[in-house]
């Protein structure tokens, strides 16, 4: 069954061919089911591929399946190949399946969309582009999905093109974007040169030998990957078009922008975690970098009110948290963090979309309120995400997140630290949406009619509330043996061989649960702040953000990020551009081209 | 010297007596000639004379150099040649002239007389072996062209033209002739093969009187080829001028003065190459660049083709600079090419010009192009060769002279040629772009083309050769290898 | 002694009076007699070079450069006759049709 | 008469039958047009397939005395490096035809006379072997495209455009022609054998002073051609000016014999010179690729964008020559056909605009999307392969481009990487505002999608658009063996004086362990 893996990529290819050639005489609902089914079969393959990989021994759980030859040129060789392990399954599995639970509950969500062909055509090539970055043997196609996927992005960003913000946000994703591949692009330029090769394997094989640890080689091409991760993932400082991100469609949001995508990057470090245990500073500056990430989006998080940009802020902070994690070492934690947030901002989005979709469009969480007894179905499975990416046990966000701050603490405080004022404050913004969203007073318009979402949107929600409580459990770290995950993944990351801090941890039972326990009584604090400030004396909010007004304004306006990229680098560039073409171009060049014509004409003019 | 001077030879001068003989002809038969519609049966003549002097001038190709008239004139590859070239131009001009001639109201017997005497003049300078015969071949070519200059009879401007052309001729004859006078004081003999001889002996070749007799004889010829700076007669005659006379004049005088010049300066005066190689660099330089430059902003088809012809002389100075045998046979080479493709230009003129000197200006030309195609490209075809670009015969000629000069070393004058004729292509794209890229401004008389069998004929054999010669050079260029072989 | 320098050197000043004049002068005809004056000069050039040399030569030229001088004569004095009748005027300054 | 011959001649046999033909019946004409050189085409895909794979010298060789006297010969044949150039040409001749169809209107007969001598100059450029030739070829060129920007161009400024196309190459090209006769008389002079073949002339060593010169001249004609910053200025003239397939053409085709040049004449013939110049052309490029890039950013044409935009993608293709590496090189030749189809393409897209809306401004656009679906999806797919997004063409040749130029120099490739951000900004941009956003000008409400010609032909180039990004094995195969000869003639006689080279490959070897490093210089 490994060598049948293309089949996974095949089958969202044959849907973007079915649905973007012959797909205009079809209908909806079939094109739907095209759609849905393709993204079915690659989760099937996947489970089933799976199936056959956990029952090998840890050793023999890697390999390769090699299609053919794609570039063979010099002492390039890079195959259009696959590379079969835990981490890829792991990451295939996460994709596909909640790829598919998005499927079907956009057949519901986009039912009336004019584009509804175009839509499901983006959304197939985007998994297929997705399977392709987790399931590729080398940099290079890595490369291929990387930017697939941002192009997917770009589509479905500014898929109502019509319009001019998304199309506006579609391409600040793409160029950003562009700017973390070229640091993506160097570090592949600079791993040839030193391995001559682009392959996983053969690259992880030689770096021990051929690198010298904590080495400037090493260094560089970790710090150069990262700035990829950082476009695609969203960190500081190149995280500011995933806000933006959100004028795409909801099931969008959810997929591509919270669940799968966007944590490409966090796979990417992940898979590239020899490299990185072999570059201590690279290690220092990714945590740091994701754990002021995880801080400083969250602050925004706190004043937004446009509940989809609340969840955008929540999950570059979350983003932050799994570099955070990838940072101090525990790659496993990393990708824990990743499947489950997978599962719950999934949901969330999901919800938003719900709730959206009953509110006619409006994102404005000033104009709902109350929506609770209108929409239960919706509440509940928001809720049960709530408390997950908040962190509450025994849902999945409590595990990951806090095998994430153990490991922290076991790094330094201050990470630490950061970790758990971010978790803080997550916990805040999340409750502060479901009181103003679901409880508390109807600021709803009046002329909007609110209503449940049908079946279709309603079922993805139930499957996935589910996941968000259990998918935690695969990963518990108390149970002996019940860190399934872990073992499943820990071999990959032990090749370069240091200790795992998770594994200390194992040692310290106690101060751990201790910590848990910390975190979990912090939480629900929040909450409770939370429901004080926002149910119970809605009028405090005022007077304090009155106190810290210029503290507020600056955080509310999210640091004026976006103006200051405009005004210290996109304007000076535009200009210097304009001054190279109307004064460079037209009259140094061209004019000295004119100049010596005139002056052989009126040398002419001279002799007659 | 080794010479053999032999006897008189008539047949030496057989083209000559052939051409006369056509051209007495012509004058007894216009006594004849009752309207104008038997004008043409005065062309013919003239035209089967050239065919006849042809004949006989082919005859002497190949065989070993024969001398007549005690050594004064020769019948050789190089005079053959040359006497080719002349009646090649001669004859097509007078084909060209039929229609014209009528058109203009031109008295057909003269005119068709002297352009014989013309073409006379030119074979004889060509197969002048003597200073004085050389002078006398200049001289019925200058004294006839004169004449044909001033034969638009209803032009004021021709007459003008005339005027200054016999002025300028009869100035720079002053100056030929003191060179020969000095030349012979230096060396004791007119006679190009004992200067040559005496030369060759000579230890000091310092003496000022050979100096000043070879640049004054450089001045004449200068004059004959419009070399800069004595090209400022040459844009006024040309302009002035009949236009078949016009492309007789650049083509036929030019060739028979570099005949001439070569025959001397290459021939007898090699010993003092040095010397004359220095000016004549000096000289083909201001030349093309003068010609070029100046024919920018010409808005007279005739007096940009006069620059045009200016900066060719200069381009065919570099092969004479160049010398040895590739330098020698580029400018046979180039002459020949030139001929034909200039005359073909000047045909095109003719075409479009109308009697009175109207539509001569380049916007006369402005949608030409697209009404009648042909005509269109046939110009496009000789601007493009003008221009020297491939696959055209002008192009073949550029390169061989450049190759000429390369071969030699002359590689800063090759710069300065390519770079000229890129200016060059300038003026002659100006004149495709007015055909093929322009209407004509709305309100304009749509120029009325004018067409006659024998101008087509010429177009015809200009635009063959124009594109054969470019395309197939091998046999022409061999033709001017094996004229040279006397100066090896 | 008048040697054979003197009368090259006579011929030169002719012969340069002759361009100057050919220079200076507006009037055509003035102009045509400058040019015959340098014809003269190279016909006085050719005889005492002819002369010192010993050789017929230059004796013979000379008398080609008058016939041709007297065709020249012919037809120039024609020509500017014929021009004359149009313009009513034989300076050269004002035959200005042509750029000159 | 063998098959190269047959192919540069069948367009003119084209020609002169159309030459012959009616005027009053341009549907005739454009039959016998569009059959030449669709036959012309099938002829050509016998190059493919008798072209041996793995060989890297030429083949198919067709010789034939010319001009013996000067020992000028009639030599044609193809390598790796010409063979899919001379392919390009035939197939966007094809499609040039068929873009015409209903475009060009006025002077048809011209026209299409014009096209198949251009097709015929084109394929003889590649193909030529000896320098006369290839010089005779190389010029020809210029008159069937000057008449057609200046004929059929934009009235306006298509004149100026025409001559100064004209002019800036003939400029180049008559140095090239000194520098061509030089290097003759100083082969016929050291070997005694005057002879234009480049075979011979590949075996001469010349002096390193002697090299310096002709390697600027034969430089000189490229750079402009390519063209190179800061010889470029013609270039959005003449694209901006020309008509849609004069534009195609000269994208496709036409820039990509300065490069190739570069390739055929300027490496192998000068060795020495060209490691010295290496710095100065890397450099120049370099260059180009940004200012290029910045400058296409702010234009209000959307032609001159993209003209602009081709100044950038070109600079890559030079840079990857000059990394002088098998990876670089190939990248560069891989580049150059990619070229040829994403901005064949790009015209293409921008001139069917053209006809319908009848101006090229940005500003007159926008939304065009909703009401031309269709045309929306190509004109997509080929502004992404332009940006270079991997699994489509344009990737391929940049990411070898970018390792070739990272081994030679990594600061190469760091500002070379820039350009593909700015790419996708300007790209984007433009697309942006073309196609997104509503349709707020009346004009563009009722504009008609493709038709069924117009779409067959994107359909064309966006099927190699995507075959050269899936699948470049069959090209790479077949270009990388004669590359490796040239690159071993610079080799040979260069590397004595490549510090650059030498300095990339032991710097990383410097820092970290060395067993690696000694092995994988470019062999």
């Amino acid at each position: 069954m490994i060598d049948k893996i293309w089949l996974v990529v095949l089958f969202p290819l044959l849907g973007v061919v079915i649905n973007g050639l012959a797909g205009i005489k079809l209908p909806r609902k079939v094109i739907g089911a095209i759609g849905s089914l393709a993204i079915l079969g690659s989760f099937i393959t996947a489970c089933l591929i799976f199936v056959e990989v956990a029952g090998h021994g840890s050793a023999e759980r890697v390999s390769e399946v090699v299609l053919f030859t794609w570039i063979g040129c010099g002492s390039l060789q890079v195959n259009a190949g696959f590379l079969v392990d835990p981490l890829s399954l792991v990451m295939m599995l996460t994709v596909s399946g909640v790829s598919f639970i998005i499927h079907v509950y956009s057949t519901g969500y986009m039912a009336e969309d004019e584009g509804f062909r175009r839509y499901f055509t983006y959304l197939n090539l985007f998994v297929f582009f997705m399977l392709i970055l987790v399931s590729a043997n080398s940099f290079l196609l890595m490369f291929v999905g990387w930017e697939g996927v941002g192009l997917c992005s770009y589509l479905l960003i500014g898929f109502w093109y019509q319009r001019q913000a998304p199309a506006d946000a579609g391409k600040k994703a793409f160029v950003v974007n562009r700017v973390g591949d070229y640091g993506f692009l160097l570090a592949m330029l600079l791993i040839f040169v030193t391995f001559n090769t682009l392959d996983f394997n053969k690259v992880f094989a030689a770096a021990p030998q051929v690198l010298e640890k904590g080495g400037l080689a090493v260094t560089l091409m970790t710090l150069l990957l990262f700035v990829g991760a950082c476009g695609k993932s969203a960190q500081i400082p190149l995280y500011v078009w995933l806000p933006d991100a959100m004028e795409g469609p909801t099931p969008v949001s959810a997929l591509i922008h919270a669940a799968t995508m966007v944590t490409a990057g966090v796979y990417m470090v992940a898979r590239c975690a020899t490299l990185y245990s072999m570059a201590p500073i690279s290690m220092e500056v990714v945590a740091i970098i994701g754990c002021l990430t995880a801080l400083f989006a969250a602050s925004i998080g706190l004043l937004q009110n446009d509940i989809k940009r609340v969840l955008a802020y929540s999950t570059i902070s979350q983003l932050g948290y799994m570099f955070l994690a990838c940072g101090v070492g525990v790659f496993t934690a990393g990708i824990f963090h990743l499947v489950t947030h997978a599962f719950f901002k999934a949901l969330l989005f999901l919800g938003a979309g719900s709730v959206m979709h009953g509110m006619s469009g409006e994102l404005d969480m000033r104009k709902m309120g109350g929506l609770k007894t209108k929409m239960p179905w919706t509440y509940g499975t928001f809720l049960i995400g709530t408390l997950a990416l908040a962190g509450i046990f025994p849902f999945a966000g409590f595990f990951s997140k806090d095998e994430i701050l153990w490991a922290a603490l076991q790094k330094s405080p201050a990470l630490w630290l950061g970790g758990a004022v971010g978790a803080f404050m997550t916990a805040f913004y999340m409750f502060r949406a479901v009181f103003m969203t679901f409880h508390g007073e109807s600021r709803i318009e009046s002329h909007v009619h609110v209503h449940e979402s049908p079946g279709s949107m309603i079922l993805p929600l139930c499957v996935l509330a589910v996941l968000s409580v259990a998918g935690g459990w695969i990963g518990l770290p108390l149970i002996a043996g019940g860190n399934q995950l872990k073992e499943f993944l820990q071999p990959l990351f032990s090749v370069a061989g240091h200790a795992a801090p998770a594994e200390q941890a194992a040692h310290e039972v106690g101060l751990e649960i201790t910590m848990m326990l910390v975190s979990l009584g912090i939480a629900l604090s929040v909450i409770g702040l939370a429901w004080f400030m926002y149910i119970k004396k809605p009028l405090l909010l005022e007077k304090l953000s009155a106190r810290f007004s210029s503290l507020y304004r600056l955080v509310y306006n999210k640091y004026f990020v976006d103006e200051a990229y405009d005004a210290l680098i996109i304007q000076p560039i535009k200009n210097s551009s304009l001054w190279l073409w109307r004064l460079f171009d037209e009259k140094v060049i061209d004019g000295a081209v004119h100049g010596t014509a005139a002056l052989v004409l009126g040398a002419s003019g001279a002799l007659r | 010297m080794g010479i053999e001077t032999g006897t008189v030879m008539l047949s030496i001068i057989g083209p000559e007596v052939v051409l006369v003989l056509a051209a007495l002809g012509i004058m007894m038969t216009d006594l004849f000639v009752k309207s104008d519609s038997e004008q043409p049966f005065l062309m013919w003549i003239g035209f089967v004379g050239m065919l006849g002097a042809l004949a006989v001038s082919a005859s002497f190709w190949g065989k070993e150099a024969a001398y007549g008239f005690y050594g004064m004139v020769v019948a050789d590859n190089f005079s053959a040649f040359f006497t080719t070239l002349f009646l090649i131009a001669g004859g097509l001009t007078l084909l060209m002239s039929s229609g014209y001639v009528r058109a203009q109201g031109i008295a057909a017997g003269e005119y068709y007389t002297l352009t014989l005497f013309a073409t006379t003049g030119m074979v004889l300078m060509a197969q002048s072996t003597d200073l004085i015969m050389l002078f006398l071949g200049l001289e019925v070519l200058s004294v006839s062209l004169y004449v044909l200059a001033g034969m638009a009879q209803d032009s004021t401007r021709s007459a003008e033209s005339s005027l200054k052309y016999f002025m300028l001729g009869a100035f720079s004859t002053g100056f030929l002739l003191y060179g020969i006078a000095l030349l012979y004081g230096a060396c004791g003999s007119t006679r190009l093969a004992d200067i040559g001889s005496v030369l060759a002996q000579k230890q000091i070749l310092r003496e000022p009187m050979l100096l000043a007799g070879m640049g004054l004889l450089l001045t004449g010829f200068g004059f004959k080829i419009a070399m800069a700076p004595f090209h400022r007669w040459a844009p006024d005659v040309y302009e002035g001028a009949p236009t078949p006379i016009t492309g007789f004049m650049s083509v036929g005088v030019k060739a028979a003065a570099f005949a001439a010049l070569l025959r001397v300066f290459a021939g007898s005066l090699a010993a003092l190459s040095p010397h004359w190689k220095e000016l004549l660099w000096i000289g083909s330089v201001l030349t093309m660049t003068i010609g070029n430059v100046a024919a920018l902003r010409q808005t007279n088809i005739k007096r940009m083709l006069a620059y045009s012809s200016i900066a060719h002389a200069g381009y065919i100075l570099i092969g004479v600079v160049a010398g040895g045998s590739a330098g020698t046979g580029a400018v046979l080479y180039y002459l020949l090419v030139y001929t034909l493709m200039n005359i073909g230009a000047f045909a095109v003129v003719i075409t479009i010009e109308q009697k009175g000197e109207k539509n001569l200006n380049l916007s006369a030309y402005a949608g030409i192009g697209s009404r009648h195609l042909a005509l269109g490209a046939a110009m496009a075809v000789f601007m493009f060769s003008l221009a020297g670009i491939p696959p055209f015969s002008g192009f073949m000629g550029k390169f061989y002279i450049f190759s000429a000069a390369v071969k030699e070393g002359y590689i800063g004058l090759t710069i300065i040629a390519v770079l000229n004729s890129l200016v060059s292509v300038y003026y002659y794209l100006r004149v495709t772009v007015m055909m093929f890229m322009q209407e004509p401004e709305s309100g304009a008389e749509e120029a009325a083309v004018f067409f006659h069998p024998a101008l087509a004929g010429v177009l015809l054999i200009a635009i063959f050769f124009t594109v054969q010669m470019g395309l197939f050079p091998s046999s022409y260029l061999q033709f001017a290898q094996d004229s040279i072989k006397m100066f090896l | 002694m008048v040697g054979t320098t003197q009368y090259l050197v006579l011929g030169a000043v002719l012969f340069c009076i002759g361009v100057a004049g050919v220079f200076i002068r507006r009037n055509a005809i003035v102009v045509f007699m400058c040019i015959e004056l340098m014809l003269s000069a190279v016909s006085l050039t050719f005889i005492a070079l002819s002369r010192s040399q010993g050789s017929i030569d230059g004796q013979i030229f000379v008398f080609f450069i008058m016939t041709v001088a007297a065709a020249e004569a012919a037809v120039g004095l024609a020509i500017i006759l014929s021009l004359y009748r149009r313009r009513q005027t034989i300076n050269v300054d004002e035959f200005d049709l042509l750029k000159w | 008469m063998g098959l190269i011959s047959l192919l540069i001649f069948l367009p003119l046999a084209g020609a002169v039958l159309i030459a012959l033909g009616p005027r009053e019946k341009p549907g005739l004409l454009r039959g016998i047009a569009l059959t030449t050189s669709v036959a012309t085409f099938l002829l050509s895909l016998g190059l493919f397939t008798r072209f041996v794979a793995g060989e890297g010298g030429f083949q198919l060789v067709e010789m034939r005395p010319w001009v013996p006297g000067l020992g000028i010969t009639y030599r044609v044949g193809i390598d790796g490096i010409s063979l899919f150039l001379v392919l390009l040409s035939t197939l966007l001749s094809v499609v040039a035809m068929a873009a015409s169809w209903s475009d060009i209107k006025v002077r048809v007969k011209e026209f299409m006379i014009c096209l198949l001598f251009l097709e015929t100059g084109m394929i003889g450029v590649f193909v030529a072997l000896d320098l006369f030739l290839f010089y005779v070829f190389w010029e020809v060129m210029l008159i069937p495209m000057y008449l057609l920007i200046g004929i059929w161009g934009n009235p306006g400024r298509r004149i100026y455009a025409a001559v100064k196309f004209f002019l800036f190459t003939m400029f180049g090209s008559l140095l090239m022609l000194v520098a061509i006769l030089v290097m003759y008389f100083y082969h016929g002079k050291t070997t005694g054998i005057y002879t234009f073949d480049l075979m011979s002339w590949y075996n001469l060593k010349l002096p390193l002073s002697m090299q310096v010169w002709l390697f600027l001249a034969f430089g000189l004609a490229f750079a402009i051609k390519v063209p190179m910053f800061p010889f470029h200025t013609w270039l959005p003239d003449a694209h901006t000016e020309a008509p849609t397939v004069g534009s195609v053409l000269l994208a496709a085709v036409l820039l990509k014999m300065g490069t190739y040049g570069f390739l055929r004449f300027n490496l192998p013939l000068f060795p020495e010179a060209t490691v010295m110049f290496v710095p100065l052309l890397a450099g120049l490029s370099l260059v180009g690729i940004i200012y290029g890039a910045l400058v296409a950013m702010v234009q209000v044409d959307v032609k001159r964008l993209v003209a602009f935009s081709s100044v950038s993608h070109m600079g890559f293709v030079v840079l990857g020559i000059f990394a002088l590496n098998v990876e670089g090189m190939t990248g560069a030749m891989l580049q150059m056909l990619n070229h040829g189809f994403s901005t064949g393409a790009l015209f293409l897209i921008v001139g069917m605009i053209y006809e319908r809306r009848h101006t090229r401004m940005i500003a007159d656009f926008g939304g065009l999307s909703t009401v031309m679906p269709v045309f929306a999806t190509f004109f997509l797919i080929v502004a992404l392969s332009s940006i270079g997004l991997p699994g489509l063409n344009g990737f391929v040749g940049e990411f070898l481009v970018l390792l070739g130029a990272f081994q030679a120099e990594p600061l190469w490739a760091v500002v070379a990487g820039l350009g593909l951000i700015l790419a996708a900004v300007y790209m984007l941009w433009m697309f942006q505002r073309v196609m997104f956003g509503e349709v707020d000008k009346e004009e563009n409400r009722g504009l008609k999608d493709l038709n069924l010609r117009e779409a067959a032909l994107l359909l064309v180039m966006v099927f190699f658009i995507i075959q050269f990004g899936v699948y470049p094995k069959p090209y790479i195969d077949r270009i990388e063996p004669s590359l490796k000869l040239v690159l071993k003639r610079v080799e040979e006689r260069g590397a004595p004086l490549r510090p650059a080279a030498a300095t990339a490959a032991e710097k990383p070897a410097a820092a970290t362990a060395p067993q690696h490093f000694t092995t994988q210089h470019h062999n």
